[in-house]
Order: C-alpha cells, then structure tokens, then sequence
C-alpha cells in the first residue's frame, strides 16, 4: 500500500478476540506480546500484515493477532508464504514455526525460502521438542534426549538453526530467547526491517514437555555469563563487565578471557560480511544451549528479494511488449483464414 | 504461394486423395518431432483438418540406433472433419532399421516405406535387431517401397555451402520433409521462411537446411522413383481464422485468456513433470500479461504457493501429473477448508508410480474424485480435445472462483502434445468470470464490533465472502481445523462440524444447476449409450460414426463435467439400460456412474499408453449391440 | 481383596444395577482422563464388561476454566456384554462449571450430577459462560445432584502430610475416584497399588494420592448425602484371561506379533500425528523383540523407510493419520508398483484438512481406494473394536507378505483410545504367516547366464518372486517405471504395460478367494439388511438388538475386507433389495457398494466427531423399515 | 555379511546387462565408469551392494550397475535408503541423485540423513540443470540462467551442496568431477570407507542442455589453475608449481600468491577437524565454478552411525529384557481370569 500516515497503535490494537489456548506458563505467551508490543513501532497497517503458519502448539499463532492469517497446515508455511509474497510485495508477511513445524516437515521449504530471498519475516519458535503432539523429540532436541518416542534416548545429531540457515545463502538470521522481551522485540523489529527472508530463531521454554531447555542460559542468574551479544562493529564480549571474548585466527575461532589476549585481539562483529563463513564460525561456538551462546543478529546483507525481481522482469517484459494482448496471443502463432 | 512452387506443382501429375496418415520415424537425434511438426503446419496453413500423435521414448536420448530410441510423429491430414490421429500409418518414412522395425507392424497393409537407405549399415541392423535384412528378407514385399540414400543427397545438397559431412548429416530430416512435402503437395514457401526465423541465431544452418529442404523436393520432382504427387485438399471449416494448437499451449493461452476475463493477476506455482512441463514453459514466457510463475522446490511448494497466492487474490493455478497430484493431496484438502478458488491441472500419464511418463493415460479420475483425507468433494472438468483445453480452463476458473473451491482440471499427454486446427474465438463473446471481495464489514463479534465473517455464504452459491490481505477492518484469521458456521473461528463443536461437511457437499452439488446440460447424440431409442469423457472423444466420435455408417443405432454422451455431474445427465441415462464406457483406464467413471445412477454400465479399458482408435471403438460397440440383441 | 475393602462393602447397603454409563468432566489440568482410565482398569480387574470414550480437546491446554478445556472421560461398564461406551451418562461427575455446562446435556434425564462445588466461583461461572449459578436458577432441578466441596476435603485429607495447599489441589481428581469407587463398589486395593507405582518417582505424591482417594472412598460411606452404594455384578464372559486394552496398543501388539508370526524383524517408519502417534510410542519401547522404529522428518520419509526396510526383507509398516496419508499417497504407489509388502495403518479423524485432530471419523475409506494416480489397487482391512486391531493388524501382515503388496489398515480414534476388556488369545493359535524369499535363480537373461526375474509370478496367488538384498547371485534392479512382465526389467511396450496393470489388478482380486466369507447375521429373509464396516460395529449391534427386541426382522453385515471384498458378499446382498449403511462419512461404503452390486444402499451418516450411539442406529432402522413398508 | 574372502572382480563383474541410456557424450557415463572401476578395491561382493536412486537422468544409475538397486521416486532416495540402512547394517547402500533430485524436492531427506548420519554414500551428480525433463533450471542453477522455464533468466541465489551439507552436520563431505576420473575413484573408494553418511558433490556435465557448465574450472588446460586440491595435512596450494595458496586469519579466508605470504602462512587442511568452521569457509571460496574451486575431501569426522546405533539400543534392550516374548507382552498389563 502506497501509504499516507500510519495510524498510532497499541499492543491492544494487535489483538484478536480470540482467546489464546497455550499451557500456562508457556513461552509462547512471551513471545506473542513482544511481537504485539513489536508491531506498533514498525510503521505498518494491521489490514497490510499477515501471518501464516504452519502446525504446532507454535503455529497457533495467528489467531491471536488482529491482522490478517492463516494457519495453514503442517509444514507449508513458507511455502504458502512465498506465493502470497510473490503475489503481494505490498503486504508485510510473517511465517510463525515451530522447530519440528520449520525444521523437520518443512526443513525444505524453509532452506528454498531462505535461497530465494522470499521477502518473509521467519520467527522459529525453538522448544526442541513436538509440543502439539504431546512431546515427542524434534530435529533440535539434544542427543540422548528421553522422548515418548525414544524411551531409551534419541540417537540423532540435532540442526543448528543458525548453521543451517547460514549454510542456505540466508540473507538475515538470528537469535533471541523468550525471557527478554526487550531483546525479542528488537530482533523482531530488525528482522521485519530486512528486505528479504530474514530468520529468527527463538529459544521458546515448553514448560509441559521439554521445561527448563535453556534455563542453563537464558535465566536472569545465567544470562550474562551463558548468553554472547552480537553487535555489528563492536568487538564480541560478555560475562560481568565483558570479562571474557572471542577472538578468530589461524587456529579458527574460541572464546577467550579478555584479560589473556587484550581488547584488540577480539573478533569484531561483522553482520554485513557478504561472505557468512565467520558468521558460520560464530553459529558453531556453542553445541547446545549450556555453553555460552551468541545471540543477535549474526548476518544481515542486502540481497535483491525475490518477489521485487519478480515485479521488475514482469516491468521489464511489458515495457518490450506491452501489456498483454490476449486477441495477439491467440494470433502468435501461424494462422490461416477460412472464408 | 510463390511462383517455384506453383511452378513445381503445376508440372507434375497429382492425384487427388481425402485423407492420409503419414509416420515420421527415426532416431530421438533425428529430430522426427520438429519434421512432423513443421509438416502438420504447413498442412495446417494449407487448410486440411489434421491430428497428430507424437511418440516419443521416456529417456532424454537413448543409443543412437536402438529401438528404445525410436522417435516418431505421426501426422493424419484431410480434407474433412477427422477425429483421430488415425489408425494405419498410409506412409511410415523410416529414417533407420530400428525406426522400420519398431513401426512396421502398424503400417497400413496397402501402406507405402520410404527408408533412408544410407542408414541401412550392418552396425544399425544390429542395433535394431534384425538378423536379416528387412529389405532382401520379403520383410517389405507386402507395401510400395522407396529406397532413398538421403544422407548421402543431403551432404552433397550442401557441399557448396562447406559444410562438414558431419553436420551436413543433420539436415537429412530436412531432405525428408522436403521429399514428404512434394509427394503431398505442400506449400513450400511457409516452411522456408520458418526455417529463416527458427534458426535466425546460425546462418549456417538455415543455409543448410534450406538446402535439404529444396534437394527433398525436387528428388521427389525429378527422381523415377514417384511416378506422380498427391493432393490433399483443404477441409471444409466453418469460415474463421484458424491455428494450429496443441492441448498444452492451449491450456496456458485459456488460463491466460480466464485471467483477463476475471480481472485478475495469474499465478502458477509448479514443479517440472513430463507432460505437464509446457504449460510452465509457455505461461513463464508471458510476464507482459502479469502472469507469475514459480518453478516451486516440489509439488507441495507448487501447490502451497498457489494457496499462497489466492490467498491474495490471485488466479492460482497448480500444474502437474498424476504422481505430483498424490503428493499435493494434503494442501489441496487445506483449499478445501480453506474455500479458496484454486485450479489444480492434472496433465495424466500412466501409471502407477512412474509408470510410463511419455505416454498417455486416464487413470487419475477416481484420485482427482478422492484422493484426499475426509470429506473433501471438489469440482472436475476434463477437456476433450487439445483445442478444447482453451474452453476448459476458462471454464475451471469460473467455478474455483465462482464457488471459492479448488477445482480438478484433466488432461493427458495425448491431447497435451496433440495438435488440431482451432477456429479462434471471438475474444469479445468470452464470458465474464470476474468474482467480488468484501469491502465492507458483515457482521459483529463477540464485542458488537462490526467484523468479517469470512464464512458467511451467498445463499444462493453457498460461496463464502472473500476480503483480501490489505482491505481495512476486514482482518480475520482462517485455517484448516474446522471453523464455526459464519465466522470461521475454530470450532470443535459437534453439530457445527457436520454442518460444515454438509455445507461443503451442498456447494458442490449445486455446481450441477451452474453448468451446460449433458448434450445426447443419437436418439434415445437407441439399443446403446456410449459415456465419455475426455480425450476419448476423437476417437469415440470416430467409432460411432462407422457404427452409425453401418446402419446401427448407437446413442452417445460425452461428459467435460464429472464431478458434479450435469444436472440432466440421470434422466437421459434412464433411457437406456445398457451403457459403454470407453476409458484409458479399468473403468473409474464407469464405477462412479454404476454408483450414482445404478445403470449397468460396462467399462471398455485401454491402458497401453495410446489412444484407443476408432476402429477399436467400432469393434466394441458392435460387440456390445450384439450381445445386448443376445440377450 | 483386601480386609479393609471388602469391610466397606459389607457394612452399607448396596443395591444391585446391571450396567451404568459414568462421565468425569473437568479441566484439562484436572486429571480426568487418568480418573477415568483408572475407574476403567479397577472395574475391567473386577470383571465387568466395558467400554470407553475418552474426550479431549484439541488444545494442548485451553486455558483453565473454559469450556474448550473441557477434558472428559466416559466409561460403560454392565454384568453383561455391551457395545458401546453408552448414550446418555447416568452420573456425570463434574469438576467445575464448564464441565457440567459442556456435557449436562448428554446426561440422562434420570441421573445424577456430582459437583465440585469448591469450583463454583463467580470466576468460574463466568468462564464457562454461566451468567447465573446452574444450581440455584433450576437448571439441575431434573437431576439428583450432589454436592461435594471436593478440593477442601482433598486438602484436609492431605493436611497432615504437610503438602502444600496448591500440590493438595492436584489430588482432588483421586478424591473424586475415590468417591465414585465407593459408590459403585470398585475394589480399592488394586488401584492403591497402581497409584504406589504409577508415582514411584515421588513418595509425597504417592501419599497425597492415597489419601485423597481413602478421602473419597470413607466421604462416600460416611456422608449423609448417598443413602447406599451401587453395585454392577462381573460379567458372563468365556472363561480365559483378560486384560483391558485401547485399540493402538492392541494394533501396536498385533505387529509385533505378526513380526513373530513371520520371524521377520518389524520396522516401523512414522510421523508422530494424532491420532496415531501412541503406536509409535508403544512400538518404540518394545526393542528387545528387534523392532527398529524410525521418527522419520516427515510422512513421505516415514513410508520411504519402511519400503526401503521392506525392500530389505524387514516386516515394514507405517502409521499415520488422514493427512499423512495424503501425502504418502505417491511413495504407497512406488509400493504397488515394486509389489513389495507394505503395511499403511491410517488411524482416522475428523476431516478435511486438519479438520478435528482429536475427535473421530471414518471418512478416509475413498482415499485408501482410490488416493493414488494410475491404477494402483491396493487391499484394505479395517478392525471393529480395539481389541479386533490386534487381529486386523495380523491379517494385514498376512496379505501383504502372501501377496507382495501394501495394504490399507483402517483404524479410528474411537478405536485407537477407547478400551475394551480382550480375552487374550492362546499365541500358539496364531496363524503362520512367514514367506520364502528367492534363493536359486529363475531364469535366464539374454546371454543366457543364470537370474532372478523378480517379477516371475507365483501362479496361484500371483505374487511376485522376492529376492533379499545379500542374496548371492540374485543381484537385479527395480523401479517405479513399468516393468516388463517376469523380467522387470525398464519396458515401455503397450501390450506389456496393459498386461501388467491387469495382472496387478488380476493380484488383488484374487486375495477375495484367501479371507473368511462375509458373515450373514440374521435371516436372509428380513426385510433389510444393515452393511457396516469399522468402530460401528457397537453401534450398530446395539441398535441391531434393540430392533429385534421389538420383534422386528433385520439382517446385519459387519465387513472387515473392504477392498477386495470377501467373496460371497454378492451373493448374500442379493437377498436383498434394500440395504442401510451407516458410516461415519457421506456415505463412501454405500457408494462402492452400489457401483459393485447395483443394490440400492442406502447410507447412514453421522459426521460429528462422535460414534453413532445403539439408539441413532435403532431409529435409523425403524425408519428405513417404515419406509419401506410404505413402499 | 561376516566375510570370508571376497572375490577379486574386475569393472565388468559391475556392469548389468541393461543397455546404457544416456545421451551421447554425457558426463554420466564416465561417473558410471569410474564407479565401476572404484568397487573392485573397495572389497565388497557384489550381493551386498545396493544402489538407491530417485527420479532423473542421473537416477538411472542403478540399472547399469549388476548389484542390487532401486530406482525410486523424485527425491526420496535418502529416506528410502535410510530405511534399508537401518533395517540392513550389513549391507553397502550408496545413493545416486541428480542435484534436482537432492536439492529441490529432496532436500529434506538428504539434509536429515545428513544430520542422522546413516550409513549411505551419497553421489549428488550436480549439472546444475534438470536434464531428464528436458532443460529447467535447478537449485544449483546459476543466477541469471536462462531455461525453459526461466526465458527471463533465473532469479534465485543456487545452493552451494557442500555448505549446505556442512550446515547440516554432515560427517563427510567431498567433490569431484567427471572429466577426472582419478580423482573421482578416489572420492568414491573415500566416501565408501568412511562409516555414516558421506556426500560426494560429482560436477558433471550435461552436453545437451548445458553444456559447459564447469569448463572453465574442469577443462584440462584450466583445471591446475582453477582446482584446489584439498588434502589432509597439507598446506592447501594449487596453480602451476603449487604457485597460489589459501590462507585463514582475521580477516577471514582468501586465496594469495605464496610468493606474497610464505609457505607457512598457508592454511593446512584438517578434515578431521570437528568443527565444520574452517571447512565451510573453504566451501565459500569459489561463489561458483568460474572461481578457483577447491575440490576433494572438505570434511571426514568419526560419528557414531544411525544404524549401528539402532542395534546397540536393540541389544542393550535384549540385555535387560530377555528377547521378546509375546505371550508375556500380552499380559504385561493387568489381567484376570474369568473361569
Ligand atoms: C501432515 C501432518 N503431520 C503431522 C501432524 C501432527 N503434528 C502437529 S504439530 C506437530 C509438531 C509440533 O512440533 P513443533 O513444530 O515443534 O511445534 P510446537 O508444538 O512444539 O510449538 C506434529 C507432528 C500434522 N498435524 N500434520
Ligand atoms: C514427483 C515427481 N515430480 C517431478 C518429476 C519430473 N522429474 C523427473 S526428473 C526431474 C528433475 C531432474 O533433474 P536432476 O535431479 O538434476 O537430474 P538430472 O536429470 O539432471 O540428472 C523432474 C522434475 C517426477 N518424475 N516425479
Ligand atoms: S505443550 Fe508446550 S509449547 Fe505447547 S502450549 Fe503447552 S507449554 Fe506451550
Ligand atoms: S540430458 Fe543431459 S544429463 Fe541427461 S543424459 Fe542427456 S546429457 Fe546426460
Ligand atoms: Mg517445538
Ligand atoms: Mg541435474
């Protein structure tokens, strides 16, 4: 929509009057209200949102939003998104998923997205676990974990959301945790900001089935010395007063105390380096979330998105031809007359 | 036409004929496809009625020389209302042994061989399997046989020019063309100037070809071995312009032509399969009409992102064959919810599994009918002719966007590669197939605030309201599980549940009131009735015919409507109490009409990956009329 | 029985009924299904026939209070056999406001309500939507109620413990248990001790429980408020050993013991789905018998795993729901295709699309049949009670292995969760259901060495020759691309293409001479005749008695082969000329019936999420028999 | 099979009796050879090789090879493989897929066999086109690619397979090419050895409708100027007399004149490195097969696999348990008799 002002909104604005149907206590819960407080500040018309998700406790989403919606079925979502993109640059379009919904059905869907550069905001609820179906493990449950379907514990490397991602030309990728609203609401922000497909993974508790997954690292007590703030430009530190690090050379990258190796020697975030390899590095510091763990925004590059280049060839054909002739079209090929 | 070729056809003697079947044979590299095709043009310009068949193997290119890498055109032309792409071949032009040994058997018994001698080597009859050779073994002696060394006349056609042997070969196809087009008579002129702008990019090759061309020609002309040409003349057609389409460009150019007449962007999300390719090839060509094309990561994404983008307000269509519609099930069973126009195009090959990805079959009705979860009824229309897939995906889009349904669409790769004459529509006496958006709230909530209710119906449709993405105060939420009456919140209420699956058969049910009464052939005294539907039409057209030559009575019906059925069709079938169903496949409408009408319908089953033919038709009507006498 | 239960039982009146349908109704969070299923095992140990009908929302968990958190739990228990889980509650226990505002009106006119008036808050009034209290504005005046303050007692009972206030409310549901237990003398012992073991982890809770539920029970015996407890005398049952089963844990042990029938090792590649996912769970515990079971990325890969494990020589199968059977709809064909023995098991719910994940529906019985492109026929067995899906589970091993292909097992939600008591059978009774794979070669190739055709057929059941992967000097290829007859190899021949798809049409067809003959019950001479497949069978038994008890005629089939259909099913319609099918669909049985026989059946359909109650099938009889007198 | 001696075989013991069907000239047959020629050295017999294949000219595969094999689906291979892996340890599956059969509609299944790490060996022959289906452009397909189905050229960003398989806890990832059929034994014999899912990314080239697509880096008069031979250990060099090398520090990676840096400034290769880091940043060197491309092992690390795992908790179980017993699984639950 070609736009006059935006009219001022509050969270209540954002709000269907549906009632919302998750466990109490549940993450999900914080999430939807940062996304709610979220939205007013991002300079969009309720009537221009949509949401589309999937299937999952997750992908209930939608239906607490006053916006538009789907709840689509299990897997599809960004799929079913990337046509309406497509078909609508001018609606801003969220996909909501959950880590089985984004990474174990849908795993294709979401990598050929993330190519495309499908202009979506994609939020993974990580819970590693299948809450709607009442738990059993998910692509991003630890190894070892005890599940209703692996009684004797999953034998399976989980993904790293971040990694694949990064490992699927994604232009816009990261991470927040459901115990900072401040943070979710900035990364949600940023991530929408983003011209293309931009992902974030959110660490999400299922106090049901799979409680206290990141507690290791996203507590209040934990959170500085677990939790590694990206910053574009900043060197990368955290812990009480930035004691610690991490620095990259020859020997690849790790985490460091400052004190051992000066200021200088640290890794400067670069979330706009073309090349996402050192992003790449940074996904892979922790193996699961009870080693400190980066969050932010771990790339974010300008990439033309899809649906703009689909607008421009479609121009570009009708600035050769013209606007389609249908009666032309039906002459193109050879013709002869009976009289 | 130019003087050389008036010239060239006043000189030589030419008998008039009505109709012949020639089959162009050869090697996959030989480039059969583009050689018939190029003929079925030029006869089409000429103004004969035609049919073609085109036969090609599943591999890309399989060894030169084999019989698994025999490509063939077969071509019918005549100077009347033809149905068929015919039965016997009258000329099979074999441009190796395999060719000659794979397409021999079906050549008409008085039927003529032209062979490419030159490819005659004892490495080829190997290849193709021949001990013997055909041509000393009495293999022949049964037709007219013409021995033409055309490898060795097109290299020396195009020595001047300096071409390699090697490449000079390539235009020997050309050569064949150019011989064919004498002995019937073509224009030449068409052909040399679609050469000039096919090859437009190498210079070269136009020059050689052209070359080849002229030398076929005037061999036929000049060389003892045709005494005299034939004539086909141009068929009686009903005055118009007229051009020469297959089921595939047709479908895309009628999906195109539904846009514009709903006042509505198309999209098509797809994913590449053999024979439903083209229509993704044709339709991503033309982005100046703002069509949207996206080549999807799989059929599921194709299906999705059409979803996707009705969701919008898009014309969404999905394109594929039978083993992408059993992967798209799912997502279509979410349109159905959803109630969202979507047109799903089945191009059918057979099967099961991979089956026979070349060659053509009917066999996905009863899956398009029922192939998803719950009670999931969704509309079905089938085209009958390649021309004919214009009119029916003009007619698909009406319903998906009249009812707010996803709609079946049926093909199969006969009428998909299959070319026919068309009389061009008059744009202007299209129909009118636009559809509304809410604008305006149409209702209250909980609250009493007014809101919209996406799954209020028109009473009369029972189509749902439709507000797009974008329209102010109309924001609403849908989704698969099942959604109260009206509003569309979910709802896990009993009552409302089964109301909602009423709601939706009714829809669909009362699609039958909207659509064309089933047309009865023949009078309903008639001992017989003959049920169709799709591609079968040409062939059952042909079949009755004959019957009907012969004195018989035989009535007929032939369905582009099968799910509903037209609203007429149990009370002209109540006339008869024996039914034929002729289908490429065991018999799926003949169950469904079994079912619904409880007539003793017989299915007649063809699944060898060909058309039937009118004779077999003929043969099967008869046999019925006789055991029904039996009786 | 211990000392103490059976002193309670001795010291109050107790007045004997033969059968009484109880409902727990509460929150999610309350426990109701543990209650419910407890209740279920304590009386099946008693030895009363039983049978259940757990109800739950969709939602993981609605919020607290409300009616869509509703979770309830009905149980039918009687000193003779019964059907079904019961029509009208005759006590319906309700644990707050929404549960007695959601399911009062299921209860009989004449029963009982039992309130946990502790819940009755304005708050919890307003929930549920009550803008007056039920119990002063008349609502219950109908029904004998009790009031019960259920969660101060649970916390006095538990006081002494020490147990916090807010962890003593958890116990309230075994207060209520405790409670209904005394009133319909339930044997206390057992279920004390199941409560030690259930809650091993944590003694406190293990404590609390026991108390709450001794609470309950002494409440009960010492209240004013029930004059006198009830009692439902075991029932006549053959003699043997019993143990209470759901329909998933029955199907998940008729795999394993079919793997055992076999001696072939089971594989088990699945998506977990509702409601399915309990046989994944189940399977994935028993490793110790070699079952390997794979949590699959999706359906696709879940049916893909088993094939490859198939293809491997493993006894695989595949579980799922409506959803995820529409999308395995192309990997099922490749199974038809290679005719490698393939078990789909489609536990069906409430559709279309997502539709109603956790209530029931038989509305997938098309799809089975019909949900794949080409002609890909394929068995279908579908179990009438959860203890049947053992035996539904063995006889689909047994065709699929005996004839190399994939079958269809039908089960629902109904069956999946609901329980039954089931006389275990003798294991050495069980059918030998093992296969021979190829060990010798069966042909030669062209060179005429020594091969295996795998499609060299058995030539009394047409089953393809099988030859395991490790197999020296059986080495061959197959695809999902048609195959030539004995050989497999890659054949595109018209005629061989026909011949195939007849010969795997020829396959099934004759699997209608391997199973057990339709069972006519009733005289051939009755006026109608009652056809239903799957859960309805309670039902409609039910309804079947309750119509003779009026000393009407009526003849019944129960089919557990639907595809093909036993062979004598023809001839035994053929009494008929009118015939009733109820389904919980439109009417999908009904329309293969009519297409195959021409009977003019009519259906019976109820689609609300519910099974059909002995009274909806009584009435619906009475009806067509009126009608068809009046014919 | 717990073996005895295995039969020495020679390239024809591989070879079926079906006639070849690829077009004149495809890079197909000289995989098909190479293969042929790797498994006489691999000592396997032939009874218990099994090669799975989707749906493509490349899927055609399994029927030239005179062993065991499926030509399945579009895209499944990896799960179907994945099921007769789990079921059969003993057997040797290796999956052959085209990069559309692998990439677009099978991307799922390989990504989660990579992460499961099932016993396979994986051949991905990348022509970066979809040559059965007669020339549309596929997930490995330039930006910019004019096909059939993109007349306008494509406007999507291809995958990189080896970083896509690296950001997909891959345990082995290699590539090779058909031109070099040395190399390519190599490769084969490697993937093959090492236990769990191994990725061989095989650049090939389809003459009909794409010809040409690794030339420039493939063609025996570039090749040493625009291969990167990756070796275990070594100092990665290339270019006439080992002319250039790579080098990683803070900045990151990037190709250098030996002669600028010294030979010690040059990165050494570790495959066996378990953090996929470094090697993802090698993947991320060439943007595409016009750029010095490294080629051979990127990655080797032991992980336990899927299946052998599957039989350690089958074991573990009959351990505890005893074998099963069905007549005791029946009563496992509570019973009582009726007499
Ligand atoms: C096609 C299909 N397969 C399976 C299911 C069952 N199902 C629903 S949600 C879900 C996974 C939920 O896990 P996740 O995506 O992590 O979401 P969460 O509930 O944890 O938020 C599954 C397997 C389904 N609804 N549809
Ligand atoms: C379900 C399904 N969808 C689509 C197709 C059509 N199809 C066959 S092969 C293929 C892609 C071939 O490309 P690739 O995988 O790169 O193999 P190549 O032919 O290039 O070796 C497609 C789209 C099919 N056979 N089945
Ligand atoms: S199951 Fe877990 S994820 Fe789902 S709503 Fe409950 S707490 Fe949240
Ligand atoms: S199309 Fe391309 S890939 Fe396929 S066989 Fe021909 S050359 Fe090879
Ligand atoms: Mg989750
Ligand atoms: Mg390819």
């Amino acid at each position: 929509m070609t736009d006059t002002t935006i009219p001022v909104t509050t969270r209540k604005d954002w709000t269907s009057d549906q009632e919302v149907r998750w466990c109490p206590g549940c993450g999900d819960y914080s999430i939807l209200a940062a996304v709610q407080l979220a939205l007013p500040d991002m300079g969009v018309r309720r009537e221009d949102v949509v949401f589309v998700s999937g299937i999952g406790c997750a992908a209930r989403f939608p239906y607490y939003m006053n916006t538009y919606g789907m709840h689509s079925i299990h897997g599809r979502a960004p799929a079913i998104a990337t046509g309406l993109a497509m078909a609508r640059p001018d609606l801003h379009v969220f996909v909501v998923s959950g880590d089985g919904d984004a990474l174990s059905i849908g795993g294709n869907h979401l990598i050929h997205a993330l190519r495309r550069n499908v202009n979506l905001t994609i939020l993974l609820f990580n819970n590693q676990i299948y809450g709607l179906t009442k738990g059993q493990y998910s692509p991003t449950s630890e190894t070892g974990k005890v599940t209703k379907s692996t009684p004797f514990g999953s034998i399976e490397k989980p993904f790293n959301p971040v990694s694949v991602a990064l490992g699927a030309e994604a232009t816009f990728v990261a991470r927040t945790h459901d115990m900072d609203r401040t943070h979710m609401i900035e990364m949600v922000k940023r991530a929408h900001a983003h011209r293309g497909t931009s992902i974030v993974e959110i660490y999400q508790n299922c106090n049901v089935f799979n409680d206290g997954a990141f507690g290791q690292i996203t507590s209040k007590q934990t959170r500085d010395e677990m939790l590694i703030p990206l910053e574009h430009g900043k060197p990368i530190r955290f812990g009480a007063d930035g004691r610690r690090g991490v620095v990259l050379d020859a020997g690849g990258i790790r985490v460091v105390d400052v004190a051992d190796v000066g200021e200088d020697a640290l890794l400067v975030h670069d979330e706009m380096a073309e090349n996402p390899s050192v992003q790449f590095m940074l996904s892979r510091l922790a193996s699961g979330p009870f080693e400190p763990t980066p969050i932010g925004v771990f790339r974010a590059v300008e990439r033309p998105d899809y649906g703009t280049q689909v607008n421009q060839q479609l121009a570009a054909a009708q600035e050769r031809n013209g606007p389609g002739d249908l009666e032309a079209l039906l002459r193109s090929g050879a013709t002869w007359e009976v009289a | 036409m130019s003087d050389t070729s008036t010239k060239h056809q006043t000189e030589t003697r030419k008998e008039s004929i009505d109709r012949v079947i020639i089959r162009f044979a050869g090697d996959s590299g030989d480039g059969m496809q583009l050689t018939g095709d190029r003929f079925t043009s030029a006869s089409a310009l000429f103004g004969n009625d035609l049919v073609t068949l085109p036969d090609f193997p599943a591999e890309i290119r399989a060894p030169a020389g084999t019989i698994a890498g025999v490509s063939a055109f077969q071509v019918h032309i005549s100077d009347h209302d033809i149905t068929t792409p015919g039965d016997a071949p009258d000329v099979l032009v074999a441009m190796n042994p395999a060719a000659l040994r794979s397409d021999l058997n079906r050549l008409h018994p008085a039927g003529s061989v032209i062979l490419n001698v030159d490819a005659f080597t004892e490495r080829n009859l190997a290849k193709a399997g021949y001990d013997a050779d055909p041509r000393q073994d009495g293999t022949l002696d049964a037709y007219k046989v013409y021995e033409v060394p055309m490898t060795e006349l097109t290299k020396k056609s195009v020595e001047h020019l300096g071409v390699k042997p090697r490449d000079a070969e390539r235009s020997k196809n050309f050569f064949a063309l150019g011989l064919v087009s004498w002995m019937y008579t073509r224009p030449v002129e068409p052909t040399l100037e679609w050469i000039k702008d096919k090859f437009a990019k190498s210079p070269d090759v136009i020059e050689a070809n052209t070359a080849a061309f002229k030398a076929g020609h005037a061999f036929g002309e000049t060389a003892e071995l045709f005494d005299h040409a034939y004539e086909v003349k141009p068929a009686e057609k009903l005055p118009g312009t007229y051009t020469n389409i297959t089921g595939n460009t047709a479908l895309a150019w009628g999906l195109i032509a539904a846009s514009k007449l709903a006042n509505m962007p198309l999209f098509l999300g797809s994913y590449p399969i053999t024979p439903a390719s083209d229509i993704l090839h044709e339709l991503s060509k033309h982005k100046n009409f703002g069509v949207r094309t996206l080549q999807a990561e799989d059929e599921i994404a194709g299906v999705g992102s059409a979803i996707g983008a009705a969701y919008g307000g898009h014309l969404a269509v999905t394109t594929t064959s039978g083993p992408g519609v059993a992967l798209k099930g799912e997502a279509i069973g979410l349109a159905v919810s959803l109630e969202l126009p979507l047109v799903v195009v089945d191009i059918q090959r057979g099967g099961p599994s991979t089956g026979l990805p070349t060659k053509t079959e009917a066999s996905d009705l009863l899956m398009a009918m029922y192939g998803r979860h719950g009670e999931s009824p969704m509309p079905i229309v089938a085209a009958s002719t390649p021309a004919e897939c214009f009119d029916a995906a003009i007619e698909a889009c009406r319903i998906a966007l009249k009812y707010r349904t996803p709609v079946f669409l049926l093909s199969d790769g006969y009428l998909a590669n299959g070319a026919e004459p068309w009389q061009l529509p008059d744009v202007a006496s299209l129909p009118d197939i636009s559809t509304s958006f809410a604008t305006e709230p149409n209702g209250t909530n909980a609250a009493g605030d007014p809101v919209h209710h996406p799954y209020q119906r028109d009473p009369e449709t029972l189509a749902r309201s439709w507000a797009l993405p974008g329209t102010p105060g109309l924001e609403h939420r849908i989704g698969g599980l099942e959604k109260a009456d009206v509003t569309g919140n979910v709802s896990y209420d009993p009552a409302n549940h089964e109301r909602m699956v009423q709601l939706r058969q009714a829809k669909l049910d009362g699609i039958a009131a909207d659509i064309p009464p089933a047309v009865l052939d023949g009078d309903p005294d008639a001992d017989l009735v003959v049920i169709g539907w799709g591609s079968t039409w040409g062939a059952i057209s042909g079949g009755i015919d004959r019957v009907r030559a012969r004195g018989k009575k035989v009535a007929r019906i032939h369905l582009t409507h099968l799910h509903p059925f037209p609203a007429n069709l149990g009370e002209l079938l109540s006339h008869f109490d024996r039914a034929l169903v002729p289908e490429m496949n065991l018999g799926q409408l003949c169950k469904v009409l079994r079912a619904e009408f409880l007539i003793d319908a017989r299915p007649l089953s063809k699944v060898r990956g060909l058309p039937f033919t009118a004779p077999e038709i003929e043969a099967a009507i008869l046999d019925a009329l006789e055991t029904g006498a039996a009786q």
